[in-house]
């Protein structure tokens, strides 16, 4: 069983800017995955997903301190770290849509959401498949010497796959400009941590490979930022990877909005961890500190929906793909 | 014997079922194979029978699943492991053919590797290209391997059954798009030995071998073609490693025209392999030019627009087949 | 053009020096390739000459290698990542296939991968099953993937530029047993491009496609047959994917007799695709069978005794042209 | 630079039956590998080898504590992992010579040399390769409740490999009776450790599993067999996996003798730890704690001679194996 993380006592600093920030990336990624989680089961969008709601501080705070020149790497679990990117949702929505006008024009869907133009180096369906590639973007900072960071997201049952550990020690032996962003949401689809591994803190796994390894509250946007741009500006110092693991938790299922077959999660920890919904959480502390007025928060919540109604719209009334372009982009000619 | 109409997927459940209860040294890892009865329910109620000694899950860590496979047949155990979405057989390919592959002939004999491996492949559920991939002809390409491809329930349980039952690395790549067909199966316990082809339906016009879920389209395509009074000779391999080319060979030599058809890319697919056995052996007997029908060179595409376009279908058999017929 | 005699390692190596000095782009990684300059002195001198931010070594970690690859060149640059034995394949299988060979066509197009990687097949040096392998069907089995076999070192060395200037992701397999190999290689920096055979003799009565150090017996054999009054054409395709089918039927439209031959197990080999190519594209112009002559399905065996039996040679090629000629 | 380990002051204790045990297996392997190493050089055995001369302290120590139900992986230098678990030197020799009457009937040659009575499960070409397999060993032992340990020996290089990460994780999670050896020469090939990795005791990489790990004189057979003894009792006992790291070196270059193209070590180095020869070390104990004279030693020198020549002979008078035979064993039949 896996218990929510404590509310920190120390009170991360935040500006009013960073606050409105963080919140708005949250927002929209929880409104892209109720949607597209309810669109599924409608079978509007086809094939299944894997959706982030519970885990939007963990990809909003590391989005906020990247700028379009910085790289990441995601999994099959990707939505979240695009928008937290910066992707716009009238693409995600064509994608998961199958249209033309999609990120992968249609033809890689939710699995593999990318956007170059953005630092979105892709999502991923083999566990752990994106990080070595991760690495890879780093080395191109270092070797051009941009000043870019890398940041590669995956999972708690990801560290146990043989492409993390590859990775996170070649990072550290050429002392490569990227951040390891584990997600700690306590299962490997319905197998807990406790089952998939001895450790407590995967953050420990920083050691073998002679990096620090640091913890952060997962459900805490400003703690997760903080953390995201020291290691951030460590990186881009020339310092070498960093690992952070986020402890989190997915509010839905594995895939979907409510698969559970088998309740492999004690309802009594899925409320817990509700209880300190990340985007519940920025809002009381925007407000609490006077930075920002549950108003102006109710105004993100209703640009956001427009922005969901109109890339839904988007998406439905564009072009599927032609069949006759099946072979195009296989190679490059 | 008994039998009753149970699902694909029901009826390799019963096969594990049975063969587990049969004999103690077979035991299956894999992830969420255990408590959640593995992702497409194969494994549904295994754990609650054998208990957790016997049906494990596993850490994400396919090198390892495959390994300790490798490992523990090496000491006599029947593993089965599991290898969720064939698409994986790149993070564990090394311990699959360099090791349980070679290990009896590297070592002049001196082990056996009674390893079992299950996977799920094929396209049409709007995967994309990570997880539709039918990726037999790599393994085909194995010595020491054995590859079985199920297309029916009553294949599903018996290939299962047979394949642990071998005393060799085997494969069984069940087709996620087969889950829920049914058909009849009988209730007790039987095997289905590797490279044993299934002549599905006799005929005197046209051979048609098809591997997987092709089996069940070029059904639809040959009950089509029965109506317009061509008569085909559908054979399944079932295996495709050891392959029944003599199964094969005598019916061409019997209809003198033959397609194939998978699901994998064309270029380099087992039809490949297929194909050239058949007109090394039946070259007199040949009208026209071995057929091949399978999906283009390009990864399975995400947009079910696409994907129909990209696996062969019963109407594209049928279309083939006419021309096949028509060659001259 | 000024050439001079070169050893085929040499001169991929001298490629290797003049792709790095025009583009600096281009750089290198991967196990002892920088201050050893390579298990096959493949790279030597690269590092004195490029220096450590342009040739590295690696630990260990052959997905970490090949998908460092990816990235790289997903952000533009052209990384040559070295898997020192072809047999290592499994280890970074998913990389390969999954990752870099896909992300093109699942982005979109949004991205291309101007991957090398270059790796030594071939057995014949008693190195045992695990580190002989020739695996180039898998490779060109996937869609997205390039795969070169240089069978000279003019190729060798055309081959690498050409690999590293393809905006796609490429192979380059050496043959360990033809480092030493000479021929004639221009000085001057050169491209060979994919997908163009070398029809290395030309002839009448019988066409040989040969792959990889196949093409140095076959032409061995070739040579023997012209003095037995038998005209040989060897095609060489230089690369399996793309596969110059064009040139081959072609040849065999001419010759109407084909045998393949490489190093590779006959089963599920390309040897298999090319077969099935030509008898689909030339079937009314074959007087025989396309024949096929490469390894028995086991894994490379250790003794000399064996593995001589187990590699195709000039000898046996000329045997099987001989049966090839004398079929009705 | 690595450096040799110092001589412990902790005196391990030592019978005369255990120092004539270790002294025996070592000499068997030194003798073995440097005539093997020549006869290559002659051309007389075909291929190549990565001989073990250096750290034979390390398989002795282990495979004394070892009976022939306990299981060994091993890697391309596993002549002495093989030796040391018993293996008989007429077959090894034989095997080398590519005859029928070798370990694997001439069909493996020097990097996959088995022998299954004596629970050797196999050399292995491909680095890491053994290491999974030696975990389903100690699966099996754990499945039949048959009270068998497996150890799986592999080098520095590989312990950056994902292969060892999976492996190490998933027998900490079972709690699987197993000893992972990682013999650290400080080099991969030509490639130094500080250049492969940032750590300098491997021994650390235990805690990301939650075993322990130690770190033992890879010199000191005493003190290896101490470490792989109180090891193997707590894998017995059902209480999971160990790392042993023992600090070794090899003499002679990473294949053949003296291969060394290129001086990637620095000969001060190599007499370094040439002057601790784990041999030398632990005929000076036996000898100075009175527990064996020094004829014996040399008795014991001469006795292996002797098997030597006699293993040779063996080999050179054994049959080829016969061409018409190459499909047998590649399946049960
Ligand atoms: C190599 C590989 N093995 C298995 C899977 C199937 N799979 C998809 S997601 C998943 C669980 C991933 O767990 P974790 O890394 O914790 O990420 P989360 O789903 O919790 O976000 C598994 C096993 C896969 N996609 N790739
Ligand atoms: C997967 C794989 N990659 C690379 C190699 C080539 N190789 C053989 S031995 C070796 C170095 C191994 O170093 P280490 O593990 O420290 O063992 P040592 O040779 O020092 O005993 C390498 C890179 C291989 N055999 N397998
Ligand atoms: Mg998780
Ligand atoms: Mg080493």
């Amino acid at each position: 069983m896996t218990t929510p993380t404590e509310a920190i006592d120390e009170v991360v600093p935040a500006t009013r800017d960073v606050v409105l920030d963080l919140h708005r990336r949250m927002v929209r990624i929880r409104r892209f995955e109720e949607s597209s989680g309810k669109l599924v089961e409608t079978g509007e969008i086809p094939g299944f997903l894997h959706l982030y709601v519970g885990q939007e501080a963990v990809a909003s705070g590391v989005g906020a301190v990247l700028t379009d020149d910085d790289q990441i790497t995601s999994t099959h679990r990707g939505h979240g770290h695009a928008i937290a990117k910066g992707a716009e949702l009238r693409p995600m929505f064509a994608e998961l849509y199958a249209k033309t006008t999609g990120y992968c024009k249609g033809r890689g869907g939710s699995m593999h959401i990318v956007d170059m133009s953005r630092g979105m180096l892709g999502a991923n369906a083999i566990v752990g498949g994106g990080i070595p590639i991760a690495v890879g973007a780093a080395f191109a900072s270092q070797y051009r010497g941009d000043g870019g960071v890398a940041v590669s997201f995956f999972g708690d049952g990801a560290t146990n796959i043989g492409a993390f550990h590859e990775s996170a020690n070649m990072a550290a032996v050429w002392d490569l400009p990227i951040v390891f962003v584990v997600e700690n949401n306590g299962y490997a689809e319905f197998t807990s941590q406790e089952r998939h591994m001895r450790l407590v803190d995967i953050a420990e796994r920083a050691a073998s490979y002679g990096m620090p390894g640091v913890i952060v509250d997962g459900m805490d946007a400003l703690a997760v930022r903080e953390a995201a741009l020291e290691a951030v500006e460590r990186a881009r110092r020339g310092e070498g990877p960093t690992l952070i693991e986020a402890k989190t938790y997915r509010f839905f299922d594995h895939q979907g909005i409510k698969g559970m077959r088998i309740p492999y999660r004690d309802p009594a920890e899925v409320e817990a961890w509700k209880s300190r919904d990340a985007i519940r959480l920025i809002e009381t502390i925007g407000i609490e500190r006077g930075l920002v007025s549950a108003e102006e928060f109710e105004g993100i919540w209703a640009e956001v929906e427009a922005e969901i109604n109109d890339g839904i719209e988007f998406a439905r009334n564009s072009p599927d793909p032609d069949p006759a372009d099946i072979l195009d982009d296989v190679y490059t000619v | 014997m008994t039998t009753r109409e149970l699902t694909y997927v029901k009826a390799f459940n019963e096969g594990m079922h049975q063969i587990m209860a049969e004999d103690p040294d077979v035991f299956l890892i894999g992830e969420d194979v255990a408590g959640y009865g593995g992702v497409f329910h194969m494994f549904d109620g295994l754990l609650a029978e054998f208990g957790e000694r016997r049906v494990k899950d596993t850490p994400i860590a396919e090198q390892a699943i495959i390994g300790l496979g490798v490992g523990a047949a090496a000491r006599g155990l029947r593993p089965v492991c599991d290898l969720m979405f064939m698409d994986f057989v790149g993070v564990a390919m090394d311990q699959i053919f360099n090791q349980a592959a070679k290990m009896k002939y590297m070592f002049g004999g001196a082990v056996s590797v009674p390893l079992t491996i299950t996977t799920a492949g094929g396209a049409g559920m709007s995967a994309a290209a990570q997880h539709s991939q039918s990726l037999e002809a790599w393994l085909a390409h194995v010595p020491g391997l054995k590859v079985a491809m199920p297309a029916s329930p009553y294949d599903a349980k018996g290939l299962i059954v047979g394949a642990i039952r071998d005393d060799n690395p085997t494969i069984v790549v069940l087709n996620k798009k087969m889950l829920g067909v049914k058909g009849e199966v009988p209730e007790e316990l039987y095997a289905i030995p590797f490279g044993q082809a299934n002549v599905v339906t006799e005929g005197d016009d046209v051979t048609v071998v098809a591997i997987g879920r092709m089996v069940v389209e070029a059904r639809k395509a040959a009950e089509a073609l029965d109506k317009q009074g061509v008569s085909v000779e559908l054979i399944d391999p079932r295996s495709v490693q050891p392959l029944d080319t003599e199964t094969i060979v005598a019916s061409v030599k019997k209809t003198n025209r033959v397609l194939i058809v998978h699901e994998a890319v064309e270029f380099g697919g087992i039809g490949a392999e297929i194909s050239s056995q058949i007109q090394e052996q039946a070259f007199d007997y040949l009208d026209a030019p071995v057929a091949r029908l399978a999906a283009p060179f390009a990864p399975v595409p995400y947009a079910p627009v696409l994907e129909n376009a990209y696996v062969p279908d019963a109407a594209r058999i049928e279309a083939a087949v006419r021309r096949l017929l028509e060659r001259r």
